[in-house]
């Protein structure tokens, strides 16, 4: 099935839950969701006779990097809305066929539903990018950080991170 | 259930003794351990190690530093004036500037040999030597720059100094052409206004 | 021997503790021995060289180990139990030395030709199981308790089998004094265990297959016993670490270490008493035929060496050879295989010395 | 009279002899039965996601290898591939042929260190330095076309840092001729012993459907039977053209999908690979391997995911370009990052020696989970 039949089957049974379809962009199409649906949506992909997308190849949080940035007095930069998105590369072995959902949230209170019970895989992804981006994946069963230390403040991967001073009375960098 | 029983205790008696004929087999093969320091592997012609660069090919394009994904190479250049330029490289490209640091840390090199193949002059490259560990980490930054402190606060005085003549005798080139054209156009000035200035009449 | 020292002296006790001396020596210069074995033995068989740098081909290597464990930091944790912590590495190593006044070195050195032999024997060589659970549970550490716990189990378990491959060479030799049992398979090599021992006629041939059995059984359980590969569960590295000695360093780990090498070569000992003739040479003396009786006991205690230090090699040998197997299957091999095995062998083989 | 019983949690790692490099396990002990197995991670985290944004595309490369520094190759293979699908160049046939003979090459020498120490974790030394010699033969061909042994920063976007050696043909067939019959005495000394197969069929079994739901790939799904290969079923680079089967568990010894499956199918792979090295590097055609690589690597905006067939598995790089000469995102979806984490549905219910056996079945790298 081509991404455009995807969509299309995907804007009948959901209708504005499907946002919309870029399709010119260099190697894949991208059908954008709404970020509370995602479950919902996905759970279709997994179950529908048509589809069948029973692997989930990847799930990866990205900063779209489109908050509006301020520089204050003091010089630091502080930026403000703008979004984050969740980009699910979905993969189906009996079918072979290949789709990316994006869905994006914004910055300020990143929620984002949890695929973890229809894609067992999806676990440790969502956790990564809840420790990296700070996106909150509701309904997960476990959602702490992975690759950061538990006590870690602040999300690395966003754009406007900075490098804390201090880890534990250790200095940054040693 | 008892062939069963006997299969497993044949099977479990039968290949410990083929394991064991491996292992006693191995027993005289030669081993292929080297006594490292006094034996050593030959590296391929392409092995890549410590990184060494030849100074006096350097032209202090900094492509090097810019290649290097892990930032280990520092260096500083200072313009070379006409008078004292740096020789030429070893293959006679011109030098334009006096490489006044080239440190390469090499505690921070990760040997991917990305700085390798900008080089214009083929003055960095990688050498066999991997036998290079220091008490002191910072023994492991390597300045490759031949230069003096004096000779390099002498190539950046020379500068300094050139570039002051340059600005001086900019200065004074301006200064000439601005008196010349103020010169100019006073005399133009003179030539229009054949009448007295308004100063002229007061005084 | 004993009695001569006795004379010498004049005290029973100077005479006794003198008499452990060679022992003693015979241990420690052992263990120096066959540590460095099996690293050599180990290295060749995966194609390495092994410790080639302290003396010849690293034969001083396991001194130089031995100095630098005995340098160590001696580190007791706070939350160990001092006192059993401190014991636990002599109560292993004192009951495998006990153990060792039992063996018959040669004819003339013994120390204990005590007619309770291999009973004693075996129930020293159990009580090994009290210093393991001591360290074990001394040390306060999870993975040590696994690892004696384990051992404890399994050293349990497979005294059973043991035991009974015992009681059918007890039938055989008629003695449990393992200095009688090797006077008994004297003169010939046919004489030996592994061919029957000294029954004569139609029950030798029938024996012989059975007493094969009955060998293959002891070595797999006294093996266990012994905690080596691919029994070495009390210690198995890649699942607990280092098992019971997790926590011990320095001097008290070297003494779970020798007296795990001890156990190596007393079983190899108890398998030669029992199957290969102990002592005794498989094709006469070279003292008999020369006239030098002195030479005769040298000659004993070589091929007494020779064939135990076979049985240490053929140890080392299985444990670069296999995987180590699991804690159930370990239960497995002994309760389900070898005691039913044993078994069957000791009903027959006392069928057969009937006849 | 009930006996008062409790379950225990007992710390596996960070420093523990079998949990291939830092990894810490928190078992939930009932004796040595397994309740519940949750891996804690993170303790090799280089932030290799975060550094790349700071990085050009072509200084992303090096980083790479780091990641799963037993099969570094592969990790340069999938990288220059999204960046090139990215970027829509097409590289010189020459290059194709020989990033597949290295690529496969390089599976044979990850898949050597998975079978070793999983033999390793099983208590047998010996099989492990009989691979580790033989897999220092390859890394020998590595080191002559590239210098390096490990960590080769060889497969650059568009092509290669070097040609082969004029050797490396002539050096790899007799390396082919050298290691088949070490196959076979792998398989005599550990495959088919009887100790191996008893500790390692019908442990951890995971059944097909189960295993794609966990994610599992590569080696650890065909063990549990999915006849699923990337080379094949979503084919890259020059694969296409090679004849090679896809060896699949087939519960031989035990169940499908246990942990000798999964074993047994590396063992095949290796042959699998083989194969397909004798076929490609007789028909290696000339060219130059430095023609396509781009002076400058600018892709246009857009995202990219492109996965291979790494040892481990599925190796996918998810890259955001923004137009600029650093990539916006880099995210890497790790083989071994997925499968530990299905570990802990997998190990419920066996002993702690059985957790060893299936976490060394599953062939992590740390370095891979934590980037």
């Amino acid at each position: 099935m081509s991404a455009e039949e995807i969509y299309n089957l995907l804007k009948e049974n959901f209708g504005n839950a499907i946002l919309e379809i870029v399709s010119n962009v260099p190697t894949e199409p991208i059908i954008s969701v709404e970020p509370l649906q995602i479950n919902v949506i996905s759970q279709f992909l997994r179950d529908s006779n048509e589809l069948q997308f029973d692997n989930l190849m990847n799930l990866s949080g990205v900063d779209d990097n489109n908050a509006t940035k301020t520089t204050n007095e003091d010089g630091s930069v502080s930026s403000q809305g703008g979004t984050l998105s969740v980009f699910y590369h979905l993969d189906s072995f009996s079918l072979k066929h290949k789709i990316t959902l994006k869905t994006s949230t914004n910055r300020d209170v990143p929620e984002v539903e949890s695929v973890t019970n229809i894609w067992y895989s999806a676990n440790w992804h969502e956790r990564e990018a809840f420790d990296m981006f700070g996106i909150n994946f509701l309904n997960h069963p476990d959602l702490r950080r992975i690759l950061m230390p538990y006590d870690w403040e602040g999300f690395p991967l966003r754009k406007d991170y900075e490098n804390p001073e201090f880890y534990e009375g250790m200095k940054i960098p040693y | 259930m008892i062939k069963n029983y006997l299969k497993n205790t044949w099977e479990g008696l039968y290949t410990v003794f083929v394991g064991m004929k491996i292992t006693w087999k191995h027993l005289f093969v030669p081993s292929v351990t080297l006594q490292y320091p006094e034996e050593r592997a030959k590296l391929p012609e392409r092995a890549r190690n410590r990184l060494f660069l030849n100074y006096n090919d350097c032209i202090g394009c900094m492509q090097c530093a810019t290649a290097c994904p892990v930032n280990c190479i520092e260096i500083e250049t200072v313009k070379g004036i006409p008078t004292d330029m740096p020789d030429p490289t070893s293959k006679g490209q011109k030098k334009a500037l006096w490489v006044t640091k080239f440190d390469i840390d090499t505690g921070k090199c990760c040997f991917c040999q990305l700085c390798v193949f900008p080089c214009p002059t083929e003055a960095i490259y990688m050498t066999a030597i991997y036998e290079y560990s220091e008490f002191d980490r910072d023994n492991l930054v390597y300045n490759f720059a031949s230069l003096t402190q004096a000779e390099v606060k002498e190539k950046q005085d020379n500068f300094d100094k050139f570039q002051a003549e340059k600005e001086a005798q900019k200065v004074a080139a301006a200064k000439a052409k601005a008196e010349a054209d103020a010169k100019k156009a006073a005399e133009d000035k003179a030539k229009s206004e054949i009448k007295p200035s308004d100063d002229e009449i007061k005084e | 021997m004993q009695n001569y020292l006795i004379e010498i002296f004049g005290s029973e006790i100077v005479a006794y503790i003198l008499a452990t001396v060679p022992v003693l020596a015979f241990i420690v210069v052992f263990v120096l021995f066959a540590v460095w074995l099996e690293r050599k033995v180990s290295a060749h068989m995966q194609d390495r060289l092994g410790p080639m740098r302290v003396g010849w081909h690293g034969v001083l290597q396991t001194l130089a180990d031995f100095l630098k464990l005995l340098q160590k930091e001696d580190i007791v944790a706070s939350a160990n139990d001092k006192a059993l912590f401190n014991i636990a590495p002599y109560v292993v190593f004192v009951t495998t030395l006990i153990t060792y006044t039992m063996l018959p070195f040669t004819s003339i050195f013994i120390g204990s030709n005590a007619d309770v032999g291999i009973y004693f024997v075996l129930a020293f060589s159990g009580a090994v199981v009290a210093g393991i659970l001591m360290a074990g549970w001394a040390s306060n550490n999870k993975y040590s308790l696994y690892g004696s716990l384990r051992s404890a189990a399994q050293i349990v378990s497979y005294e059973i089998p043991t035991a009974l491959v015992v009681l059918t060479m007890i039938m055989l030799y008629g003695t449990l004094s393992l200095g009688d049992i090797t006077t008994a398979q004297t003169s010939q090599f046919w004489n030996w265990g592994i061919f029957g021992g000294p029954v004569l006629g139609i029950g030798k041939i029938l024996l012989v297959p059975f007493m094969f059995v009955a060998f293959i059984i002891l070595f797999i359980s006294t093996l266990a016993e012994s905690n080596r590969t691919p029994f070495d569960l009390p210690e198995s590295e890649s699942e607990l670490v280092a098992g019971f000695n997790t926590e011990y360093s320095g001097i008290k780990f070297s003494m779970f270490f020798l007296s795990e090498f001890a156990n190596m070569f007393l079983i190899g000992a108890i398998l030669v008493i029992f199957f290969f003739g102990g002592y005794n040479s498989p094709f006469g003396y070279l003292g008999n035929l020369l006239g030098i009786e002195w030479l005769i006991p040298i000659e004993q205690l070589f091929w007494f060496l020779t064939k135990g230090m076979f049985f240490v090699f053929v140890d080392m040998w299985l444990r670069w050879t296999l995987p180590r197997v699991r804690v159930d299957q370990l239960m497995t091999i002994c309760w389900k295989y070898l005691i039913p095995y044993a078994f069957f062998n000791l009903l027959i083989v006392g069928l057969i010395l009937l006849i | 009279m009930a006996l008062k019983t409790e379950e225990m949690i007992l710390n596996m790692g960070p420093q523990h002899p079998s949990t291939h490099g830092v990894l810490r396990l928190e078992l939930v002990l009932d004796g040595e039965v397994v309740h519940d197995v949750k891996p804690h991670i993170g303790y090799l985290h280089r932030c290799m996601e975060k550094h790349s944004e700071a990085m050009t595309y072509s200084q992303v490369v090096p980083y790479t290898d780091r990641m799963d520094y037993l099969a570094s190759m592969y990790n340069n293979f999938g990288y220059v591939g999204a960046v090139e699908k990215l970027m829509d160049i097409k590289v010189p046939e020459r290059v194709e042929y020989i990033r597949v003979i290295m690529g496969e090459l390089q599976r044979i020498a990850s898949h050597l260190v998975a079978l070793g120490t999983f033999g390793l974790d099983l208590g047998a030394f010996t099989p492990f330095l009989y691979l580790f010699r033989d897999r220092e033969k390859i890394l020998d061909l590595f080191e002559i076309t590239c210098g390096a042994r490990l960590l080769y920063n060889y497969m650059w976007v568009g092509g290669l840092s070097h040609d082969i050696h004029p050797d490396f043909v002539r050096k790899t067939k007799e390396f082919i001729n050298y290691f088949r019959p070490t196959v076979v005495e792998l398989n005599n000394l550990l495959t088919f012993n009887k100790i191996f197969i008893e500790r390692t069929a019908n442990i951890g079994v995971c059944p097909a459907k189960e295993a794609i739901n966990l994610g599992l790939s590569g080696p650890n799904l065909r063990g549990s039977g999915v006849k699923f290969d990337l080379r094949k079923n979503d084919t890259y680079s020059i694969y296409d053209r090679f004849d090679f089967e896809i060896p699949v568990g087939e519960g031989l010894v035990g169940t499908v999908g246990d942990c000798w499956d999964r074993y047994y199918v590396r063992v095949q792979e290796v042959e699998q690979s083989l194969r397909i090295i004798e076929q490609a590097i007789d028909q290696i055609p000339d060219g130059d391997v430095s023609k396509e690589i781009p002076r400058r690597v600018k892709p246009p905006v857009g995202t990219v995911y492109h996965r291979v067939e790494a040892p481990k598995g599925e190796l996918g790089y998810f890259i955001v370009s923004d137009g600029s000469v650093n990539p916006a995102r880099v995210k890497v979806r790790a083989p071994s990052f997925v499968s530990l984490s299905a570990i802990g549905q997998m190990a419920k219910g066996y002993l702690v020696a059985d957790v060893v056996a299936i976490l060394g079945s599953l062939d992590i790298v740390l370095g891979e989970i934590d980037r």
